[in-house]
């Protein structure tokens, strides 16, 4: 029963892996492909943490958290290039 | 045209801070579960990202004053000599040991020449990952 | 003991990463990097015969028995091209100080050099599939740096194909491990070869070898050399020398181990495939090295000839004409490394690179000119210089065996060798001198020492076969008796 | 006792101190020291003659590469001491006349290293009994012989005429080493008299035709045979003495030599008859067709040289019959032309030898060799018109010049010749007298061309620079010596008969008993016989044709002058070149994205064809583990994104949707149980997409491709391809469940390395010199990209290496 | 699912085929980089899927997936990281200097 | 069924009540007509998924294997903080990078403030 459950939340999440992978390849801008793919990530911490239920591990917890800063990162990142074109400043502009 | 990040700035230096401690706990838990010089040096490496995302090269370079080059340098080093260590011994090349203390504060605990040889990994993903992304965004601009 | 052979490896490597911190002392730098090839050179001709007296010799990293950890297998044939290497990376060295420049010396170039030595040395080396796989890189990363150093048009251009190429093949090699792996379920070489023995190297295992082949023929320029022309012509002329000599040799050296070791049950395509794209290969560069006026050009179209060559004699197979591949490596490494001295010399007091651009160089540079002579001579396959004795042994192998097209092939393309060199030779060398006494460039003492030197060493290569004649029927014993190579890796502890 | 492997190194010993030393002869002409050299070997062999001559033979070993059987051994016998003493004596005599010819001004140190480093090669040549050495000196003898043709490398006519000998005569050496090389294969040894001893034990292997062939081949061409003949008259750009001393009396008899030694190995083949006599004759009657009508004397004498050789050849072939009958008092009979080709060679090389430095003499006082322009000079110059006159009559073979004694010989052989039934001469046998007979009549005509158009009639002092006198002394010594010899030896043939000659024929007819039936004695007048009656014919019809060459000089015309072969050869390298530009620049045509289509095509040929063909394919899915319907989803979401990169329309789509396929399998790499793998991939798939958009601010956003529908087509094709090699040969390799993999022995890695996580043990521990490694691959590409991007090209810094 | 996985992976070798056989340099090494994924996804398939635990003594009992694979696609990931890295700069430098970003216009002057 | 049973259950019904939330937005993502409402749709209710699926996960680890793990605290911890910046830094961007407002908003107030020019 558990695993059931288990296994349906993780297609739902699948599903809205697979929706927001058609934001991205639609756009139409640059934000609402990063938008998505920031809800990729998301997701997908989602899907490891059920997937380590799933195996009865603990081995996948620091991917979740990895994940969840990387995905960060790569939002600041892909933000500040849609923003400015360079995403590490020389100086600081104040 | 000025950008204000006080946002971003707030946030990252703890979020910086929690990554950094992340990172060198990756590192040090590597032998017994996922994790290691690899991945500690790589996190490590994505924090020192996230401080020049987050603010600018001068700024990282007044508080982080190292030229990462030489501690990619000296993280090869580290990692060749754990294995030339082994001539001296005369034992096969890169033949690590391990041996069990019993460490006041820390308990059991293992202590083995491999950590030494993932150090130095560690400092060579972190040296070279950062000097490949400040080459690059010192470049022209 | 063992851990002599580990030392070509891992001295390049740590002195260059100590030469990273020496970046402002370039003159510190040269003698330290100078030394550490003498040193390594040193290092092994000792090992070279300790294996006569003792045998193969291994090292397993880590005191994991293989088939279970890493391990250096030093045979006869691994360390004549190890030692060759040397020799050669030491004598280019001493061109690169005077020609490199002090710009490029401060941009890591020493460190870089030695890395590439040292990933060199690693792939002849190693007994492991995928550790081989590693050691390409280190080499193959050390060879884009090369390459790329010094960032002129051409040279960006060129390195552009050259990386993708080799980026290709890389992953290609991993696709080839991945089956291999998912095959025999091991990555030892010995072990491999132990186990592809007892199950019969069947259609699906000869199929992967095809793949290591397509692999190691992108890396050698066998047939797949589409990189090789372009890349070879832009670099610095030390560092063109160090490639023309170095980086095929290391694909030919992986198809000679995994044909001889391990897939040598399939005749079909150890032989067959092999030879007729050595033969193509041959074609091919003869005609390259025919059809171009620019020196740099002819000059590595002439490497693709010797790789043709050298190819015929895994080809055939028999235990002549390996030893005569391996004479003939060792030779196409120390002349090829001389032409591409000379080729960049000529360019660099010249300031042309087509060969009707100049004209009388022997009245100016008269040694030069007589090196430009003994070095065609040399690669035409000429006796006594080093290139005659590997051509008489690929053919004397050719004759027992029958395979009178490959005979014809490898011996009509010295012939085009000799036209090829003869035509810059005639043209360049010889006649009406252009250059005026006034206008003429000193040549420095740092690029004509290193050109002698390989003139020596072909020279007495060749006059002294006999010194190394010893070690390469040793290595070509091995290669063509693959017990020898297994019952030193697989049978216990040493 | 010196050996013999001494006088071969001598030359080269001097040859070698000459380019250290000779800036102290610059008093004396540099030539004086080099003399003594071949007078000394000279003397030495001289005094070996007696010895020889009385059945002794001289062998001697140095090892060289005695695990390959390439031993420094020499042997002298009667063959090597004929030739030995040519390339001595004509040697001193050619360096002699080369002190007056070339002047201390000209490069004289490297003139006479390369002539030493040639006569040591020529000596090595004759000398050396393994075929091994032989082909060393062989190859030598081109190389200087191309250093000496271009010793005037400013010309261009020089360079050449150097490049063409030098390409011709060094392919047919390694012709001539492939032939070695199979003689090796079928006798196992590479000494000639062992292979001479055993011949009769392979005469019917399958290689013994073409390493006969092959070794032919070597001969041929270095003897200037046809249709290898054409190199020689543009070695003639060589100086004088060279001409005189390499193109006409040693280096290209050493073909000559190669067939007179092989003799005892092939002769006794009918092909070896054939192609020896047929392919000499040939050579005669086209060179001494040619020579007439050559204006330059040089050329003229190129043409005589090649016919002579031609000549000597073809009486090889000849002679090599006798050893189809094996030795018999009849078979004696045959031999006599081998006799007659020894004995000729000795006398072409002392007329030929006067006649070309007569043409240097001409060459160098008067300043030029045209005939045109020469004339009425037996005058001016008695003594050398003298010389030409004894040269050119005992060329054309009138006596008393030893050129009637062996021309006589030669044209008794060819009738000889007639009147064996075997290898159906009966009906062909007929063609060696009359090619001889018809070639001879040119002979004398050229001769004749020579005394008449360039000594006789009225002088032209107006066409020449400078005024006509006779040479001074010392050009004059050698060929006077030449030609002393040319009268002495048709009055006592006899003496050189049985010290010289008689021991050769013992070395060509090794079986043949007692060598002094072998030689014939050799007199001026035997009677009124078939050769006598054809000599007069020559000379009589000969004279007709000199004295109306106007009229029948237009033949030469007919030829058309684009077929010859010189014209081939040139057409054949400029062909050559041109259409390996052609089709090298159109594969090699700078295109990367034609370069990967090759290799792939590559890989779906080979490996797809290989797997398709002998069906090595097998898939069973039973075995596979089972799938969720998550993972259908995931594997269809990384599909997506990747076919959708296709289509991408900016470069960050592209990059997001590799980003996607990144994390994506990081989520495989969690559901396959591979934690590190995961994390690993999650931080360098992330930090990769950082990189590209660093690299993105500084490239352009890309344009749409403007690919035609065809090229889409093709990389389509090729893909889906290469995608299903993979997957092909993948699903078989899954199939195939022969073997463990090895990693069990990992599973105990706690109690062997100290770590519980396998995976960590294993890159730490197991393969940590892979690490170690890959770390060394990490920072030389951290190091690269930081040099890259700070090592620029100020613009004025581009030099001709960039273009 | 080991099926299914290599169909992927074709899928993805046939994309990074068809990728790196375009004219611009980013396409190009998007290919490479898919390549990879492709191939760090083959070595894993070769040991065989889903058979056994996560390799980590402490966490898990025997069986244990085939660990070698694991740490071979470690030790390549990093390597295709660095190839990726310095390919991608070396294209921008190519791009800094020659002024295209076009395989096409990069074919360099020919030799007549 | 015991307690702990009980409380597993719950944890892996709260777990799919995040994958529902998940779609939800993806839904949201799709349907929405601009960036910034679909921005919104992604950062909110996907955090809301991502803090249902760790929480159940963390109940489900504590109860089953009695294991609390700090590491997932962190990594709710760390979605929280982080995503609501991700989602500022990404619609400033939008806006900035001059993504048009879909057509029936009613108001640009930012619009004077940072673009003058472009009245």
């Amino acid at each position: 029963m558990i695993e059931k459950i288990l296994l349906a939340s993780l297609t739902l999440f699948a599903i809205s892996v697979a929706i927001a992978l058609f934001r991205i390849i639609k756009g139409p801008s640059m934000p609402d492909r990063a938008v998505a793919l920031d809800m990729i990530g998301v997701n997908l911490i989602s899907m490891i943490a059920i997937i380590s239920i799933v195996l009865k591990t603990k081995a996948f917890l620091e991917a979740i958290l990895i994940l969840g800063i990387l995905a960060f990162i790569s939002t600041i990142a892909i933000s500040k290039y849609i923003e400015r074109g360079t995403i590490i400043e020389h100086k600081s502009d104040d | 045209m000025k950008i204000n990040d006080v946002i971003l700035r707030t946030i990252s230096r703890f979020v910086v801070f929690i990554i950094l401690t992340f990172g060198v706990y990756l590192f040090l838990s590597g032998h017994n579960t996922p994790g290691g010089g690899f991945i500690g040096g790589l996190v490590l490496a994505s924090a020192i990202v996230l401080l020049y995302l987050s603010t600018d090269i001068e700024t990282v370079k007044k508080s982080l004053p190292l030229d990462f080059k030489y501690v990619a340098a000296t993280g090869v080093l580290l990692a060749t000599s754990t294995g030339f260590g082994s001539i001296i011994f005369g034992v096969p090349f890169m033949s690590q040991t391990f041996a069990y203390f019993d460490l006041p504060i820390f308990g059991e605990t293992e202590l083995t020449t491999v950590t030494i040889f993932e150090a130095g990994v560690a400092l060579t993903v972190v040296g070279v990952l950062v000097t490949i992304i400040l080459s690059i965004s010192e470049d022209g601009g | 003991m063992n851990n002599l052979i580990v030392l070509p490896l891992i001295i390049p490597i740590m002195v260059g990463v100590v030469l990273v911190f020496l970046r402002p002392y370039v003159k510190l730098q040269r003698v330290i990097s100078l030394i550490t090839m003498i040193g390594i050179a040193g290092i092994s001709i000792f090992i070279l015969n300790r294996v006569q007296t003792h045998g193969i010799i291994r090292l397993d990293f880590g005191g994991w028995e293989p088939p279970f950890g890493i391990l250096f297998v030093a045979d006869s044939f691994a360390m004549l091209l190890v030692l060759t290497a040397s020799i050669v990376t030491a004598i280019c060295l001493i061109h690169a100080f005077s020609s490199i420049g002090e710009k490029h010396e401060k941009m890591y170039f020493y460190p870089f050099v030695l890395f590439l030595v040292a990933g060199v040395n690693g792939s002849f080396l190693t007994g492991d599939l995928f550790n081989l796989f590693v050691c390409f890189e280190v080499m193959l990363l050390a060879s884009y740096v090369l390459i790329t150093s010094g960032g002129t048009k051409p040279q960006l251009r060129e390195s552009i194909k050259y990386v993708v190429i080799n980026v290709l093949a890389s992953w290609f090699f991993l696709v080839a491990l991945a089956f291999l792996y998912g095959t025999v379920g091991t990555l030892n070489m010995a072990h491999i070869s132990e186990r592809v023995a007892e199950v019969g190297q069947g259609p699906l295992l000869t199929t992967i070898s095809i793949l290591f082949l397509l692999v190691f023929s992108l890396k050698a320029g066998l047939l797949l050399f589409f990189w090789l022309p372009g890349s070879y012509s832009v670099p610095p002329t030390a560092v063109a020398a160090l490639f023309g000599a170095l980086l095929t040799k290391v694909g030919i050296y992986a198809l000679f181990r995994t044909f001889t070791l391990i897939f040598y049950h399939e005749p079909l395509i150890s032989q067959t495939l092999i030879g007729i794209m050595a033969g193509i290969t041959l074609i091919a560069g003869c005609m390259g090295a025919i059809a171009f006026k620019d020196i740099r050009l002819i000059v590595s179209y002439n490497v693709l000839i010797a790789i043709g060559f050298i190819m015929i004699g895994l080809a055939i197979g028999t235990e002549t004409s390996i030893a005569g591949s391996i004479y003939y490596v060792v030779h196409d490494m120390i002349a090829k490394a001389m032409l591409f001295l000379l080729a960049g010399t000529m360019i660099y007091l010249t300031g042309k690179s087509k060969i009707d651009e100049m004209s009388g160089l022997i009245r100016n540079y008269p040694l030069f000119g007589w090196m430009f002579f003994l070095v065609t001579c040399s690669l035409a396959g000429i006796p006594p210089l080093s290139g005659f004795v590997g051509k008489i042994l690929v053919g004397q192998g050719a004759i027992e065996s029958g395979s009178y097209v490959l005979l014809a092939l490898a011996f009509i393309s010295s012939i085009v060798v000799l036209y090829s060199l003869l035509r810059i030779f005639l043209n360049t060398i010889f006649g009406e001198t252009i250059i005026s006494l006034e206008d003429e460039k000193p040549m420095k003492l740092g690029m004509i020492i290193p050109i002698v030197l390989f003139g020596i060493a072909t020279v007495s290569l060749g006059l002294g076969a006999e010194f190394i004649s010893v070690y390469v029927t040793d290595a070509a014993h091995t290669l063509s008796n693959p017990s020898v190579y297994i019952d030193a890796v697989m049978g216990g502890n040493k | 006792m010196f050996s013999i492997n001494l006088v071969i190194l001598i030359p080269f010993i001097v040859a070698a101190l000459i380019p250290f030393s000779y800036r102290r002869f610059k008093k004396v002409h540099l030539g004086w020291i080099v003399l003594i050299v071949p007078v000394v070997l000279f003397v030495l062999l001289a005094r070996l003659i007696p010895s020889l001559a009385s059945g002794k033979t001289y062998v001697h070993t140095y090892e060289w590469i005695p695990s390959l059987d390439f031993n420094f051994t020499t042997y002298l016998d009667g063959l090597s001491m004929i030739f030995a003493l040519l390339i001595t004596g004509v040697g001193s005599l050619v360096i002699l006349y080369s002190i007056f010819y070339l002047s201390s001004k000209e490069s004289l140190q490297h003139f006479y290293c390369y002539l030493l480093l040639f006569m040591g090669a020529m000596l090595g040549v004759v000398f050396s009994d393994n075929l091994m050495v032989l082909y060393v000196f062989w190859e030598l003898t081109s190389v200087s012989s191309f250093l000496l043709i271009a010793f005037w490398n400013h010309r261009k006519a020089s360079r050449q005429g150097a490049q063409k000998a030098m390409l011709i005569t060094v392919s047919g050496g390694i012709a001539m080493l492939v032939g070695f090389i199979m003689l090796h294969t079928m006798t196992g040894s590479f000494s000639i008299r062992e292979i001479i001893a055993s011949v009769s034990e392979f005469s019917d292997h399958d290689l013994f035709i073409p390493a006969m062939i092959l070794i032919l081949l070597g001969a041929f061409t270095k003897s200037a045979q046809f249709p290898f003949h054409i190199w020689l008259p543009d070695a003639m750009e060589a100086p004088t003495p060279v001409s005189a001393y390499l193109h006409s009396a040693t280096m290209v008899k050493a073909g000559i030599y190669l067939v007179a030694r092989f003799t005892p190995v092939f002769g006794a083949d009918e092909v070896w008859f054939w192609v020896v006599s047929m392919v000499g004759m040939i050579t005669l009657f086209w060179g001494s067709f040619n020579a007439v009508k050559q204006t330059d004397l040089k050329a003229l004498l190129a043409f005589s040289t090649i016919s002579q050789l031609g000549l000597i050849m073809s009486l090889l072939g000849l002679g090599s019959i006798a050893l189809q009958f094996g030795y018999s008092a009849d078979s004696v009979l045959y031999t006599q032309a081998t006799f007659a080709a020894l004995f000729h060679l000795i006398n072409h090389s002392t007329f030929k030898g006067a006649l070309f430095m007569v043409v240097g003499i001409l060459d160098h006082e008067l300043g030029t060799r045209d005939v045109r322009r020469l004339g009425g000079l037996m005058t001016l110059m008695p003594f050398t018109f003298t010389i030409a006159l004894i040269g050119s009559l005992s060329m054309a073979g009138l006596p008393p010049f030893n050129g009637f004694l062996s021309k006589e010989m030669f044209f008794a052989a060819t009738v000889h010749i007639m009147e064996v039934d075997i290898f159906s001469l009966p009906s062909l046998g007929l063609i060696f007298p009359v090619v001889a007979w018809i070639a001879s009549i040119f002979t004398f005509v050229y001769c004749m061309i020579i005394i008449f158009k360039a000594f006789l009639g009225k002088p032209q002092q107006e066409k020449l620079d400078k005024p006509i006198h006779e040479a001074p002394i010392g050009m004059l010594i050698s060929p006077m010596i030449l030609v002393a010899l040319v009268v002495g030896i048709f009055f006592f043939p006899n003496l050189l008969g049985q010290y010289i000659l008689q021991p050769a024929m013992s070395s060509i007819y090794p079986t043949f008993g007692d060598a002094a039936d072998l030689t014939p004695k050799i007199s001026a007048w035997h009677g009124i016989k078939p050769e006598l009656l054809m000599t007069i014919a020559v000379i009589i019809v000969g004279a007709i044709l000199f004295k109306f060459l106007k009229l029948w000089k237009p033949i030469y015309g007919l030829f058309s002058s684009r077929f010859t072969f010189n014209v081939l050869y040139f057409n054949f390298l400029a062909s050559s070149v041109s259409k390996s530009n052609l089709v090298t620049n159109r594969y090699m045509n700078g295109l990367l994205r034609h370069y990967l289509l090759y290799i792939f095509i590559f890989f779906i040929v080979t490996v797809g064809g290989y797997l398709l063909y002998f069906k090595a394919f097998s898939f069973d899915i039973s075995t596979n583990a089972s799938f969720r319907v998550y993972e259908v989803c995931l594997v269809a979401i990384m599909a997506v994104a990747a076919l959708s990169m296709l289509f991408a329309k900016s470069r960050i789509t592209a990059t997001l949707l590799n980003g996607v396929l990144g994390y994506s399998i990081a989520i495989f790499f969690v559901i396959f149980r591979a934690p590190d793998l995961a994390l690993t991939q999650l931080v360098v798939e992330s930090v990769t997409t950082v990189l590209f958009l660093l690299a993105f601010s500084h490239l352009p956003d890309w344009k749409k491709e403007k690919l035609s529908k065809g090229t889409k087509l093709i990389n389509g094709i090729i893909s889906v391809a290469v995608g299903l090699v993979v997957v092909i040969v993948g699903l078989s390799v899954v199939d195939f469940n022969l073997y463990d993999p090895i990693s069990s022995y990992f599973e105990d890695a706690y109690e062997l390395a100290g770590g519980a996580n396998i995976v960590n043990a294993i890159l730490g521990d197991f393969r940590g010199f892979d690490t170690m490694l890959e770390v060394v691959v990490l920072f030389i590409a951290g190091l690269g990209v930081y040099s890259m991007i700070k090592l620029r090209v100020k613009k004025e810094d581009e030099n001709i290496e960039d273009q | 699912m080991e099926t299914l996985i290599i169909m992927l992976i074709g899928i993805l070798v046939a994309v990074a085929t068809y990728l790196i056989l375009s004219r611009n340099i980013i396409r190009i090494i998007l290919g490479t980089a898919v390549f990879s994924h492709a191939v760090h996804l083959l070595i894993l398939t070769m040991g065989d899927l889903k058979k056994g635990n996560v390799p980590l003594l402490k966490e898990a009992d025997a069986p244990y997936a085939d660990a070698l694979p694991q740490a071979l696609i470690l030790t390549a990931i990093v390597i295709s990281f660095a190839v990726t890295a310095f390919i991608l700069v070396l294209a921008y430098r190519t791009y800094q200097d020659v002024g295209t970003d076009d395989l096409d216009e990069l074919r360099g002057a020919r030799d007549e | 069924m015991s307690i702990s049973q009980m409380i597993e259950f719950v944890a892996v019904v709260v777990i799919f009540l995040g994958s529902v939330m998940s779609v939800i937005s993806a839904f949201g993502i799709i349907r929405l007509p601009d960036v910034y409402t679909r921005s919104h749709a992604a950062t909110k209710s996907s955090t809301v998924a991502v803090l249902l699926s760790l929480s159940g996960a963390f109940i489900y680890f504590w109860v089953s294997e009695d294991f609390i793990s700090v590491r997932l605290i962190l990594g709710i911890l760390f979605v929280f903080l982080t995503a609501p910046v991700s989602g500022h830094l990404l619609t400033r961007a939008a806006y900035r990078s001059k993504v048009k407002l879909t057509e029936n908003s009613s108001d640009d107030a930012l619009k004077e403030v940072l673009f003058p020019e472009d009245k």
